[in-house]
């Protein structure tokens, strides 16, 4: 069920009071739109910072700003909805990105998705029931150069192979 | 205003400047099918019905957001043309469900009468068979997803109208969906005036009045009109 | 030599059967120009060969419903979607949000969760055919040559298109002939 | 900041350079390889070996050869040295051989086809200067360009310079530059933006990646000349959540820049003004589309408009907008040094100057070239790529991305330029440039690019939307073994319907892999398809008169 923007918090957000919850990152994340003059424009940004802050965009998180920034909850939701970096949900301990671009796709990358899958059980976008790993897909992440290239937790590997993936993967779990 | 000088299907006509091929057409008693169109909002040229061909222009364009020009030469109802809305309205019947027989708007629906107007009498496509859900939490109005055409009517009078802002589209692509405020059943928008414009300004059976039963439906779109036009020229605004 | 007529009666609710029945005094019509060869309304067992003409009612439900229509196609010249079950699939396949392409969904949900006494999925040949993934319009499965959709198509209009049929032309339904539900 | 502040910059900056350089190439990359870790130890090492006074090891951008990384390179008495998979522990060997020693490192030749074909225009710096000094790009030139223009030429002066250039957008449709400077120039409009596509998203393309990351002030120059020539005072500098390399060094050059007073008020003392500001994509391919691109900067759902009326007219926030894409901006402070006429003496008659490739896929030399325009595809993918690897022959060269097309072997003497592409039913594109060997099955990338447009579409237009779908389902049938004829025969009607009435170019291109490969490899399609037994019945209708009684 989802709050109702009626609840505490969405008030407090609205009177210009701090969040209520307390949480240090919230006033972090004012100071960021404060940066940006609460421009209304600046709201991908402001999500940028928001999903670092909190790992993802809960939608307490988008009341928040949405009071902040003077915009009609609707708004914030459609544009986090569009942009596929942001994510609503909470991801798992660990990410492992597999670039799906034209580069990677030809060079197997297809195949190291098959690999992870049929071991932990997960399609690309899930994460796996322990929250410890989370598989995702990138449409090219520009490293077409050292194709297939596989992002373990924000670090960049080349030339992957769906052994070596799962070999970096055990590491974790 | 300066006057412009044009021929659409052959005939003659004159225009003023900065009207659009649409209005033009539509003056001139030749009809245009549209369905994102909505006389009192902002067109968006989003569903391609209203495209015409202009002679000299290598790509057809929307007749809703296409300003006149001196001397166009515009076919609005070619072979061509008539093929591509007839695909595209397939398209729209293929996307959801579209149950015409048990549907609150069936009669009164632009859809269907669309898809009359172009001949379609069966849909080429696969049919897609999608799960949406029907929003009935709202004490007055219910939205049917499976009945939406995703035309955004319904989001820009509530922008543009009635200035709240409740209804938007969340997601892309063909997982697209209007919502309400944060996603949120309609019945807890706080943000919802209940005015009700969003069902007056649906072409389908997805937005309507609790208590319709199939075929009751009657979206009233005058009135939309009506409220954007005396904004406009602030008929009944108080002198001081 | 009459044109061989066949009709048949897939996933729906025989509204259309009944509205072809509404063709009243046409019926005396047709019956001089078409021998009725199949149909529910006639006792003949199995589909016969050399048909000219089949209006097909319903939506393709289960393994018999594609069964018999596969029989059809081969066995058929013309056919005709007839309705808009057998056209669009309508209210047959609202079933296929109950779990697309997961039939045990639906079995669950008929005789499961919506029963009153004695839940219970029934088994036994020939109770129940086994139901296909999703259910399809008829074109979906087999080509179609013509469409009257409608829930159901009115005489008058059933009539306009046989009428249009049996005088050797490709029936064109337009203005009020057209449609749905 | 005036020129001879600049002089005195360049100079001392020059003065200050060691004998030896060792250039460490630091882009993302090479970066995946402990690049990072290369370079530290490279600077321990110099150290430990008492060559710390001779030795500059420097962090540089992409050399280009990524398929051959970490690359370091070695600048000594005038002689350039190249190693190629160089790993932490190689450093030692490195800085040994400095000496005279031999190094047990792979060494590249520089006089390789794949860098002796090349033309440096757009990359002149990539892999020479620190991306993270402003002073190594004042060093070689930089920004002279735009004091030149802000001196000596008026506005329109530098737009006329462009044109006759002949410089053509590099980032989609290779609208001539000079034209749009033009139009958005002459637009009423007190206020005017400048706005720098950096979303590429072209699965298979890092041109601009490579480019922002190697060298961020070429575009930064680039924009403020063009600034000036229109008479915009603000900028945006659109680049992907998926380049934070390249994000934390432009945000680098900015703050560089304006502290030398480059960037702005009042530039060079002049009354012009130009304020670049960084706005950060966050993963919607459709935001290369420049309307859709122009929502996203106002913070909104990055979905195209109809154009007319267009970016130059009407852009952000309805005031005139002048869009190009990271390579265009980067050609531009070569046009103001070296002049429109060198500029338009490159390339073929129609297509002007250099154009920068990602080289990929089933391809022995991967990386990143820039050659003239007009280059035959087979130099390009036989003599600077080495063909396909592993005893393989190319099938087909993809350019252009989910926009282009393939271009299937025996068309390779085709001479890369925008018009020859277009002709064989691709395009230039943004500069991807996937090649496939014998092994790839074509049905499989149509229904791969297919795949990319149906979740990257927006969903406003239905013809993208809906059409993208079902042309998808088509692929997939067809993969699968389950489709007919008829089926076929449908993927190419929505092809052409989806093609002609979307309304953004995402949509309007989508069809284009399937319609390229449907060109060249059609067997490979209909080998797939199956008979079709419930099709039409033969003397099928309507009946036949014949058999009519009445």
């Amino acid at each position: 069920m989802l709050p109702k923007p009626s609840g505490e918090n969405g008030k407090n957000a609205a009177s210009g009071l701090p969040h209520s919850s307390g949480d240090k990152r919230f006033k972090i994340l004012e100071l960021h739109m404060k940066k940006h003059q609460f421009r209304q424009d600046a709201l991908i940004e402001v999500l940028h910072k928001a999903q670092e802050l909190f790992g993802y965009l809960e939608d307490d998180l988008l009341l928040f700003v949405a009071t902040k920034l003077k915009l009609p909850p609707s708004r914030v939701y459609g544009v986090a909805t569009f942009y596929h970096f942001f994510q609503l949900k909470p991801q798992g301990e660990h990410a492992c990105v597999v670039c799906l671009g034209t580069a990677c796709y030809v060079k197997g990358a297809d195949k190291i998705i098959g690999g992870i899958q049929e071991k932990y059980k997960i399609k690309s976008g899930e994460t796996t029931a322990d929250n410890k790993l989370s598989l995702l897909t990138a449409r090219c992440i520009g490293a077409c150069g050292i194709a297939p290239a596989v992002t373990y937790d924000g670090q960049v590997a080349p030339k992957q192979t769906p052994e070596a993936a799962l070999e970096k993967i055990k590491t974790w779990i | 205003m300066a006057a412009k000088t044009l021929t659409i299907d052959g005939k003659l006509i004159s225009a003023e400047e900065g009207a659009t091929v649409l209005q033009t057409a539509t003056e001139a008693g030749i009809k245009i099918p549209t369905l994102c169109h909505l006389a009192g909002v902002y067109d968006v040229g989003a569903c391609r019905l209203c495209i015409v061909e202009i002679t000299g222009v290598a790509k057809l364009l929307p007749a809703c957001t296409t300003k006149v020009a001196e001397g166009m030469e515009i076919q609005t109802n070619s072979e061509r043309l008539r093929k591509y809305r007839r695909l595209i309205l397939e398209l729209l019947f293929a996307e959801r469900n579209h149950v015409c027989a048990v549907c609150v708007s069936n009669g009164h629906c632009e859809l269907q009468t669309l898809a009359y107007s172009q001949g379609m009498e069966h849909v080429r496509y696969d049919y897609t068979f999608p799960k949406w859900g029907v929003d009935t939490t709202h004490r007055l109005f219910g939205m049917d997803h499976n009945r939406c055409v995703l035309c955004t009517r319904c989001v820009r009078v509530c922008w543009h109208i009635e200035g709240a802002g409740t209804k938007n589209v969340a997601g892309r692509g063909g997982k697209s969906k209007i919502i309400t405020d944060l996603n949120q059943a309609w019945g807890d928008s706080v943000s919802c005036t209940e005015c009700g414009k969003c069902v007056m300004a649906c072409p389908t059976g997805a937005l309507f009045q609790k208590g319709s039963t199939v075929g009751e439906m009657e979206h009233d779109r005058d009135k939309l009109e009506f409220i954007t036009t005396a904004r406009e020229k602030k008929q009944w605004v108080a002198a001081d | 030599m009459k044109i061989r007529l066949a009709t048949v009666w897939l996933g729906g609710c025989a509204g259309c059967h009944m509205s072809f029945l509404d063709l009243d005094e046409f019926l005396i019509e047709l019956a001089e120009a078409v021998d009725l060869v199949y149909s529910p309304v006639v006792d003949v067992k199995d589909y016969p060969e050399n048909v000219d003409l089949c209006l097909i009612e319903g939506a393709v439900c289960n393994e018999d419903n594609l069964e018999i229509l596969h029989k059809i196609r081969a066995r058929t010249k013309t056919l005709v979607a007839f309705g808009d079950c057998a056209v669009t699939g309508n209210v047959p396949a609202m079933r296929n949000q109950f779990g697309i392409d997961n039939a045990e969904n639906v079995l669950q949900r008929a005789y499961i969760e919506s029963a009153q006494n004695h839940p219970a999925v029934p088994k036994g040949d020939g109770i129940v055919p086994p139901l296909l993934e999703r259910v399809r319009p008829v074109h979906e499965m087999v080509y179609v040559e013509y469409f009257l959709p409608g829930c159901p198509p009115s005489a008058s209009r059933i009539k306009s298109l046989v009428a249009q049929l049996l005088s050797g032309h490709a029936p064109k339904l337009e203005g009020e002939q057209l449609k749905f539900g | 900041m005036q020129l001879d502040d600049l002089i005195a910059i360049a100079e001392k900056h020059k003065g200050s350079r060691k004998k030896i350089i060792v250039r460490t190439c630091m882009s993302a990359g090479c970066m995946s390889s402990q690049a990072d870790v290369i370079k530290k130890n490279l600077e321990t090492e110099a150290r430990l070996q008492g060559l710390e006074a001779d030795v500059e090891v420097r962090r540089v951008g992409c050399m280009g050869f990524c398929g051959q990384g970490p690359l370091v390179g070695v600048d000594q008495n005038g002689e350039h040295n190249l190693w190629e998979f160089v790993k932490p522990e190689d450093a030692p060997s490195i800085i040994s051989a400095l000496k005279g020693g031999a190094c047990r490192v792979q060494r590249g030749d520089p006089k390789h086809p794949f860098f002796a074909k090349q033309m440096h225009i757009v990359r002149a710096n990539g892999g020479i200067v620190d991306p993270e000094r402003i002073e190594d790009y004042i060093a070689i030139g930089g920004y002279l360009a735009l004091h030149h223009a802000l001196t000596e030429l008026q506005p329109a002066q530098v737009v006329e310079e462009v044109t006759k250039s002949g410089l053509r957008g590099r980032g989609d449709a290779g609208f001539p530059t000079g034209l749009k400077w033009g139009t958005v120039a002459k637009s009423p409009g007190a206020k005017k933006y400048i706005v720098c596509n950096g979303d590429e998203g072209d699965p298979g393309a890092f041109m601009d990646r490579s480019v922002l990351e190697s060298d961020p002030h070429i575009v930064l120059e680039g924009m403020a000349i063009a600034a000036y020539a229109v008479g915009a005072d603000q900028g945006y500098l659109y680049v992907r959540a998926e380049y934070p390399l390249a994000i934390s060094r432009l945000q680098i050059a900015i703050k560089q820049a304006k502290q030398l007073g480059l960037l702005g008020a009042g530039i060079f003392e002049s009354p012009f003004s130009f304020n670049v500001d960084i706005r950060i994509g966050a993963g919607a391919f459709v935001c290369g589309e420049e309307t859709a691109l122009m929502a996203s900067v106002e913070g909104k759902r990055g979905t195209p408009r109809p154009r007319p009326p267009f970016p130059a007219e009407s852009g952000l926030w309805g005031c005139p907008t002048l869009i190009n894409n990271v390579e265009t901006f980067a050609n531009i402070s070569a046009i103001i040094n070296r002049g429109g006429d060198w500029y338009a003496g490159i390339g073929t008659e129609k297509s002007k100057g250099t154009k920068v490739f990602a080289l990929t896929g089933k391809i022995k030399n991967n990386g990143l070239i820039e050659v003239p325009m007009g280059i035959p595809l087979r130099q390009i993918v036989e003599e600077m790529g080495g063909g396909a690897p592993d005893g393989r022959s190319i099938k087909s060269v993809q350019t252009g991305g989910p926009s282009g097309g393939c271009i299937p072997a025996n068309y390779l003497d085709t001479p890369v330029d925008y018009e020859s592409l277009t002709k064989l039913g691709s395009i230039m594109g943004s500069g991807g440039m996937v090649v496939m060997d014998d092994s790839t099955n074509m049905v499989e990338i149509a229904k791969f690019y297919m795949e990319f447009c149906m979740e990257e579409s927006c969903g406003k237009c239905i013809p993208c939307r809906a059409g993208t779908v079902q042309m998808f389902n088509l692929l997939e049938k067809i993969t699968r073994r389950q489709a007919t004829a008829r089926d076929l025969a449908k993927l190419e009607e929505l092809c052409d319907m989806v093609k002609n009435t979307s309304l953004c170019g995402l949509g309007q291109t989508a069809p284009n892999p399937v319609i390229s490969t449907l060109k060249f490899f059609r067997k490979e399609y209909e080998e797939l398809l199956q008979p079709d037994p419930f099709g039409p019945a033969a003397g099928g209708a309507p009946l036949a008169p014949e058999r009519v009684t009445k």
